[in-house]
């Protein structure tokens, strides 16, 4: 569904950040990314999105190019919880949620699934009519995943979903990206929680800086790849190295 | 390269770049020379200007002011005490002793930035306190007060009227010396304990209060030394046209001076200097276009010199939205002449 | 770090006494008495949203107490400015890191020396110092802007540490880091308390930064304190483990 | 070879040439526009008359955008090109660059129209600095003159603070208006400029106890004329008098049709003013038509025309081109015929126009006026040193 | 007579509040501290006197297509490259539209002062309670009322206003969630092209004049006006420009004659100390936390 093709990713003249990955997600397939500090996992998604512009390589979804004319990812239904978490800080905390779904028409179901995440984040009912950016850290980040939701997207991207959430928000994070997998979404995720990742991703993806893939596969795959393990610092199957 | 030689490297670079406009204005005729010296003012002018913004990030509107402050005093202490007795008849009792005041030019010269320094003293405490746009539009303020007092008090300041009888004083040779000195004390607060931690405070105000650095502090020290520099360009510029009136220190000016700065690159010493002489150069090149010195004899409309200022100001701020020089300075590396890539601003996409 | 200019200063201790702060009803932070002492690292855990940055913001004077009092010993610093405060040594860090990013990692380290009242020969011997011991040395010429979230994070710590900390209040600093770069700087974090006798106040989430770092927990729930003690007992607090942790701690803690 | 080194010192040149530093843009170019091209139409007929004894009048124009630094370059480049005499701006203060770089080089400067007195004194700017106008306290004067032969006794001055230009006619109008007998029963102030909003002061004036015959509006177009339209529409309906930098077009459209009993000391009446015109008025408006496409649109023009015939009267009379003896000729100006009668120029004391004959204009109704020529015999002395005062 | 000060100050600080808002307005959305927006009162104040044969309305209706058109036409030449600047940047970028469309307006349209002549039925005078005020004044009040009831409801409330703030904020996350920053900034520039129009509308009535730097002064207020008032908050930059129009009016009423010429002294002075007691301003806007 979505194909990443040898792209090349620069900042400025100087940094090379990403160069040569490729990557896959089938329908309905949950993949994740993990990685270094520095990778360019955080690259990637920003190319898939269209944020940073590719110097070289293809990115498709849908069998449509990412970044050609015309395209936009709201149009092909994708979603994308960014690393900085791209609160508007001006607006309302109903305000930003209801941003989430400004393209789409049905009005009614819109309300519906502002009640369904309001009941997900408590939190956010309680801070409806704040300034968003009044919210602790943590707040935010739920706020920014609820908010990707409500447009009901095709392709979830997530960037570090869990950053700065209290360990049982964590869990609903991943209780969340499971439901929704078995509801069928097609989700991307980048984690520093790399056990956590492994294990409910169907497929994830080693990135080594700069921007390079050093294993793909099961969790059960990944274990049988002596570098990745090395580069890891424990097998994937869950259980860290002595 | 040792350290040193390093550290010295922009300055004496930005020194030499202004020697260059000295030695084209010397060998040049009289009226190269005039703009050459008009430009080298401002390039004193540009830098006082610089050392405040480009290291505390407030835009000043207000600097204008100082060199009002520096060429009012240049005019009352070298205008010859006999005209002075025609030009301020009215002068209010308590400021009599004004009219008999002389000294030689170059006290005149330390006395106008000394003026400039107080009038920035009595003025800091309001910019050590405010930030962005309310230190902006307060240095507004300043100018626009300044402007109202200098236009109607018309007893002591002559109003609208211009001051006129200053002796010329100012050379290119002298103007030379100011711009130099200008740029060497501008390089000195940049690269100073203040002027870090000022730079540091322009990046992120509430972080560098939590790294203890007394932002309002350094901001009213770049204040104080700005207004110093600018009242020595208020000086030059006086007893170098040696007569000029309120309106060549209000809007039309700062503009002009904001323009450079900005064209060059706020943020950077260089740019400063570069954007002063390079809008200098540029305005004279539009002037001679339009009035045919360039194309050979055929005049151009009234105005095509400024619409093609604007212009070519847009069209450099959307190739370089940091001025020509962004926040970098000009270095010399290891003896090839390029400038240094280390410091490029790259903006992260979507926020970081 | 050079012994020159940093002599162990004596054991002192950073207490916040039933301090509180509102925001337009929201009771952030409500009547939390707290004490860090030198040498030891006290962690500072509760939900998303228990009043945890706030807590850390009316210790390092971000904002004012509206009930309450702080003192460093004897010194009263309710009233002082975040300025002042890290004048005594109480120096944070923030949330979302907040480099001077126009200025390179040296500059960064330096600004914040000299900010300390360092002389500019002392502030450069202290900024190589920092550098070196926090691997910062190779990215030392290049401007902040251009760092990934982690070195960002690693170079806030870096400025906080050339303030000379008595005591330092770090919000989220392992926040983005795998799992190698955050046991990295946790270690760092440990030898620095231990060998400047610094005291640390440390918020995050990280339970396995958290668990290997602290001496004590201090729990928050709502801008109340939940239980206070030793980092083990803690994690078995049923109340803490109902309203942080969840039913699946024990995985997270062995990760 | 005209425009080589040969400066102004060289007598025996067989060109007389002028060097023009106006305004052409900025916001300075609609008080220089005008007055400047009426000179180069009067260049060209008398060089069509064949010339100054036979030497051709030759112009260069360097456009001075309304910037005094540029002024400064541009006489410096002008002086350097070789002209015999330098014109420069309107304004004073905008002249004084140029003309302190002439003063320099012993070359003659002409501001083409001037009108704050101070420029008159030839030891301030110096001895080589002219101005073609009769200046601000003519005007002042003028007015109060007029005022009094009205018969009005009872005048208020309403004074814009903005140039020095509005300053000195408001206070040789009072001085004049006092000399002559009558009675400022009071006066107010405004800050003037483009943003003019006078309802407090207009306020104060309804409210005042002895109404005056008629109010002194001491201001220049347009701030003055929207001073003018504010008055009427607080329903001050006495005569308002004010100086000629009121004069043209503008104030007609900014009081409006049905606004009366306006008046203001111009220097002609002519195009948009019905009244006035004699032969020589009309063949100068319908010239200058010719030339530039539009009549004046104000009276200002017709001095810049004027101050060339001086120039050129002078010019001829001099013993040669150098800047000592154009200077000598100028001060020792006679009176030269103008399309509004004799007008006597320079001398060696005063710097400007010493007598020419104002006209008074009215505004009736929306329509401008002639209403008559008003001269005075002296200018009242008010202690500022006015080298032309009596 | 008290009351007719009272009024005329209010009309004054009206006109005044009309002007900051559009400023305010550009610069809380698009962090533009728009300097060309004199140029944009400019071009609405010269359809009035290009239109000034017509009847009134029909100038008062070009007046907003002129200056929405010169409002759009800035943001597609000039500031659509620029959107990511600065706001440094962005506001020099302002000064040379700003020059630019002065120069292009001096070269063809407008060498030299126009003047526009009184509306009848807006010089005339009424008698309210008790006091003789003129119908241009209440005009003023009355329309800058409606302006700020209308603004603030299209940026609150509607769906364009969320848009537009968000866009203004964040323009590539606005973007990845669909907000089309091509039709919306454009769409603000409308907004501050009909505010612009407004007030030039009232402006030509009052000053009856149009020249090429007409502009500056209301612009200068408007800036000055909305930093006073506070930024971010439309509310409070209303309030600063109707405090800044009243105080000046109420100074030219109390100060003597002699110190008239110092109005703006007084006036910037009082500014600065305002400034200085309240940094962010009368009424500060949302609130953004630093973490
Ligand atoms: N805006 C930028 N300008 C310059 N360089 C950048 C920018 N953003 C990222 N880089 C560089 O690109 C490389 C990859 O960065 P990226 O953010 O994709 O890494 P990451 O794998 O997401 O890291 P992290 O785990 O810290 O989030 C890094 O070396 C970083 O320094
Ligand atoms: N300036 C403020 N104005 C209004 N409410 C605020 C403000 N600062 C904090 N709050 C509220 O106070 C509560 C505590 O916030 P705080 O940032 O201290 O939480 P935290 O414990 O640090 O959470 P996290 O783990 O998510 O960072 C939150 O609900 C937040 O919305
Ligand atoms: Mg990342
Ligand atoms: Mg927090």
């Amino acid at each position: 569904m979505l194909s990443v093709d040898d792209i090349h990713v620069h900042y400025g003249a100087s940094v090379h950040a990403v160069q040569g990955l490729s990557l896959q997600v089938g329908e309905g397939e949950l993949v994740s990314v993990i990685g270094q500090n520095g990778a360019g996992k955080s690259t990637v998604l920003k190319a898939v999105m269209g944020v940073v512009p590719t110097a070289s390589g293809r990115i498709t979804f849908d069998g449509v190019e990412v970044g050609a004319s015309g395209f936009s990812s709201v149009k092909q239904r994708m979603s994308y919880v960014p690393e900085s978490r791209g609160i508007f800080a001006g607006l309302t905390v109903g305000e930003n949620l209801r941003l989430g779904a400004i393209v789409r028409k049905d009005r009614k179901l819109v309300e519906a699934d502002i009640e369904r995440e309001l009941e997900r984040f408590p939190v956010l009912r309680r801070y409806w009519d704040r300034g968003a950016s009044l919210l602790s850290g943590g707040e935010q980040q739920q706020l920014a995943i609820a908010r990707a939701l409500m447009l009901r997207p095709r392709l979830l991207v997530l960037d570090e979903p869990t950053l700065g959430l209290a360990p049982i928000v964590v869990d609903l994070i991943f209780d969340v990206v499971e439901q929704l997998r078995a509801e069928g979404m097609t989700i991307l995720l980048v984690e520093q929680n790399a056990v956590r990742a492994l294990e409910v991703a169907d497929r994830s993806y080693v990135v080594q800086a700069p921007g390079r893939v050093l294993g793909e596969g099961t969790a059960t795959e990944l274990a049988a790849q002596p570098d990745v393990v090395d580069h890891l610092g424990f097998t994937p199957e869950g259980r860290v190295q002595p | 390269m040792t350290v040193l030689s390093t550290r010295l490297q922009t300055p004496l670079l930005l020194i030499g770049i202004t020697a260059v406009v000295l030695a084209v204005g010397t060998a040049g005729g009289p009226t190269l020379e005039r703009v050459a010296t008009l430009s080298l003012i401002s390039v004193v002018f540009v830098v006082g200007l610089s050392t405040f913004s480009g290291n505390s990030g407030v835009m000043s509107f207000g600097h204008v002011a100082f060199m009002a402050v520096g060429a009012y005093t240049t005019a009352y202490l070298t205008i010859p005490v006999p005209l002075k007795g025609v030009l301020f008849a009215n002068l209010p009792e308590s400021l009599r002793w004004l009219a008999e005041v002389h000294t030689s030019a170059s006290a005149a010269v330390l006395l106008s930035c000394a003026m400039a320094a107080v009038a920035g003293l009595v003025t800091a405490p309001v910019v050590a306190r405010l930030s962005g746009l309310q230190s902006g539009i307060a240095t507004l303020a300043f100018l626009l007060v300044v402007y109202n007092v200098l236009n109607s008090w018309t007893d002591v300041t002559r109003g609208s009227s211009s001051m006129i009888g200053l002796p010329r004083s100012t050379t290119i040779v002298t103007a030379f010396v100011a711009a130099a000195l200008a740029i060497a004390v501008g390089w000195a607060y940049r690269t100073s304990r203040s002027g870090l931690q000022l730079q540091a405070g322009r990046e992120d105000y509430w972080a560098a209060q939590a790294a203890g650095i007394a932002v309002g502090r350094h901001r009213a020290i770049a204040w104080v030394l700005s207004a110093t520099i600018c009242g020595l360009a208020g000086s030059l510029y006086a007893s170098f046209l040696t007569t000029f009136n309120v309106n060549a220190f209000f809007l039309s000016a700062t503009f002009a001076f904001v323009v450079m700065i900005v064209l060059g690159g706020y943020l950077s010493l260089s740019g400063a200097v570069l954007g002063a002489i390079g809008v200098s150069v540029l305005q004279e090149l539009l002037r001679r276009l339009q009035d045919g010195g360039l194309t050979g004899g055929s005049a151009l409309p009234p105005g095509t010199a400024n619409l093609l200022l604007a212009l070519v100001l847009l069209l450099t701020l959307v190739k370089a939205p940091y001025g020509v020089m962004g926040a970098r300075e000009l270095v010399l590396v290891r003896g090839g002449r390029r400038l240094r890539r280390g410091a490029q601003a790259v903006r992260t996409p979507a926020g970081s | 770090m050079s012994a020159t200019q940093l002599a162990t200063p004596p054991p002192s201790v950073l207490r916040m006494a039933e301090g509180g702060i509102h925001f337009d009803g929201v009771r952030a932070v409500d009547g939390v008495t707290l004490e860090v002492r030198s040498g030891e690292v006290l962690g500072l855990i509760g939900p998303n949203g228990s009043g945890k940055t706030s807590t850390l913001n009316l210790l390092s004077g971000m904002l004012r107490a509206t009930s309450g009092s702080i003192h460093l010993d004897d010194h009263d610093l309710t009233r002082l400015s975040m300025r002042r405060r890290t004048r005594f040594g109480v120096v944070r860090t923030f949330q979302s890191g907040r480099v001077f990013g126009r200025l390179t990692i040296a500059e960064n380290v330096e600004a914040a020396a000299l900010g300390g009242g360092l002389r500019r020969r002392e502030a450069r011997q202290l900024t190589a110092d920092i550098l070196a011991e926090l691997g910062l040395e190779d990215v030392a010429h290049q401007q902040a802007d251009a760092l990934t979230a982690g070195r960002i994070r690693i170079t806030a710590i870096a400025r906080a540490l050339a303030s000379r900390p008595r005591f330092l209040l770090l919000d989220e600093p392992a926040a983005g880091q795998n799992e190698s770069e955050a046991i990295a700087l946790i270690t760092a974090i440990r030898e620095f308390a231990q060998r400047r006798g610094c005291g640390v106040l440390l918020v995050e989430h990280d339970m396995s930064v958290v668990m290997g770092t602290c001496d004590r927990l201090h729990v928050l729930d709502s801008g109340r304190t939940v239980t206070e003690g030793e980092p083990a007992l803690v994690r078995r607090d049923p109340k803490v483990i109902e309203i942080y942790f969840g039913k699946r701690h024990d995985h997270d803690a062995e990760r | 070879g005209s425009d080589s080194s040969d400066s102004g010192s060289d007598g025996g040149d067989d060109t007389f040439t002028i060097g023009f530093a106006l305004s052409q843009s900025g916001n300075m170019a609609p008080f220089d526009v005008e007055p400047g091209n009426a000179a180069m139409l009067r260049i060209e007929q008398i060089n069509e008359d064949g010339g100054i004894d036979g030497k051709q009048i030759k112009t260069v124009s360097k456009d001075v955008r309304s910037s005094p630094e540029t002024v400064g370059t541009a006489a410096t480049e002008l002086i350097s090109s070789g002209i015999d005499l330098l014109v420069t701006p309107c304004d004073f203060d905008l002249s004084a660059p140029g003309a302190a770089v002439a003063q320099a080089a012993s070359i003659p400067a002409i501001s083409i129209c001037a009108g704050d007195p101070k420029m008159a004194d030839a030891t301030t700017l110096g001895d080589y600095v002219f101005s073609a106008n009769a200046g601000s306290d003519v005007e002042g004067a003028t007015g109060a003159a007029w005022a009094i032969d009205q018969g009005w006794k009872n005048a208020y001055l309403l004074q814009d603070e903005s140039i020095e230009y509005t300053k000195s006619a408001g206070k040789y109008f009072a001085a004049a208006f006092e000399d002559l007998g009558g009675t400022v029963v009071g006066n107010d102030a405004f800050p003037g400029g483009d943003n003019v909003n006078i309802s407090s002061q207009a306020n104060r004036l309804k409210n005042l106890a002895t109404q005056p015959d008629f109010v002194y509006v001491a201001s220049w177009n347009p701030g003055g004329a929207t001073a003018i339209r504010q008055l009427r529409e607080a329903g001050i309906e006495v005569p308002v008098v004010g100086p000629a930098a009121l004069d043209g077009q503008v104030l007609l459209d900014v009081v409006g049709d049905s606004a009366s009993d306006i008046f203001y000391t111009g220097f002609a009446c002519y195009a948009y003013c019905s009244g006035g015109e004699g032969d020589e008025l009309e063949k100068f408006v319908t010239d200058y038509e010719a030339d530039y496409g539009s009549e004046p649109a104000s009276s200002y023009a017709l001095l810049g025309y004027n101050m060339v015939t001086a120039i050129a009267d002078a010019a001829g009379r001099a013993d040669s081109f150098s800047g000592a003896d154009l200077k000598a000729a100028l001060e020792d100006s006679r009176p030269v015929s103008t399309p509004i009668g004799d007008v006597q120029y320079f001398s060696s004391t005063c710097h400007k126009i010493i007598d020419m004959p104002l006209s008074v204009i009215g505004v009736e109704t929306g329509k401008i006026s002639f209403v008559g020529q008003q001269r005075i015999d002296s200018i009242p002395d008010v202690g500022d040193g006015n080298s032309c005062a009596s | 007579m008290i009351m007719e000060f009272l009024i005329s100050a209010v009309g004054l600080g009206a006109l005044y509040a009309l002007l900051t808002l559009g400023v305010a307005l550009m610069f809380g959305v698009l962090g533009l501290m728009n300097f060309a927006y004199g140029e944009i009162l400019l071009a609405g104040a010269f359809a009035m006197y290009l239109f000034r044969n017509e009847p009134w309305f029909v100038g008062a209706g070009m007046a907003l297509v002129f200056a929405v058109a010169v409002a759009l036409l800035s943001e597609r030449l000039a500031f659509h490259p620029l959107r990511d600047a600065d706001p440094v940047i962005l506001m020099i970028a302002s000064f040379a539209v700003s020059l630019a469309l002065q120069s292009i307006a001096r070269m063809t349209v407008l060498p030299r002062a126009r003047g526009i002549a009184p509306e009848p039925f807006l010089s005339r005078r009424i008698e309210v309670l008790g006091a003789d005020v003129s119908v241009l004044d209440l005009v003023t009040v009355g329309l800058c009322g409606v302006t700020l009831v209308a603004v603030a409801w299209l940026m609150g409330r509607t769906s364009l206003g969320i848009q537009l703030r968000a866009a203004a904020e964040d323009f590539r996350m606005a973007a990845l969630l669909g907000v089309r920053p091509n039709l919306v900034i454009p769409a603000a520039f409308v907004i501050v092209g009909v505010l612009a129009g407004i007030g030039s509308v009232v402006l030509a009535a009052r000053q009856g004049s149009v020249s090429a730097d007409m502009g500056l002064q209301p612009m200068l207020i408007g800036v000055v006006g909305a930093v006073l008032g506070g930024m971010s908050s439309l509310k409070g930059a209303a309030l600063g420009g109707f405090l800044l129009g009243a105080v000046t009016a109420l100074l030219e009423t109390f100060l003597p004659t002699d110190l008239i010429a110092f109005r703006d002294a007084f006036l910037f002075t009082a500014l600065i100390v305002v400034l200085v007691v309240r940094p962010q301003g009368l009424l500060s806007g949302a609130k953004v936390r630093v973490s």
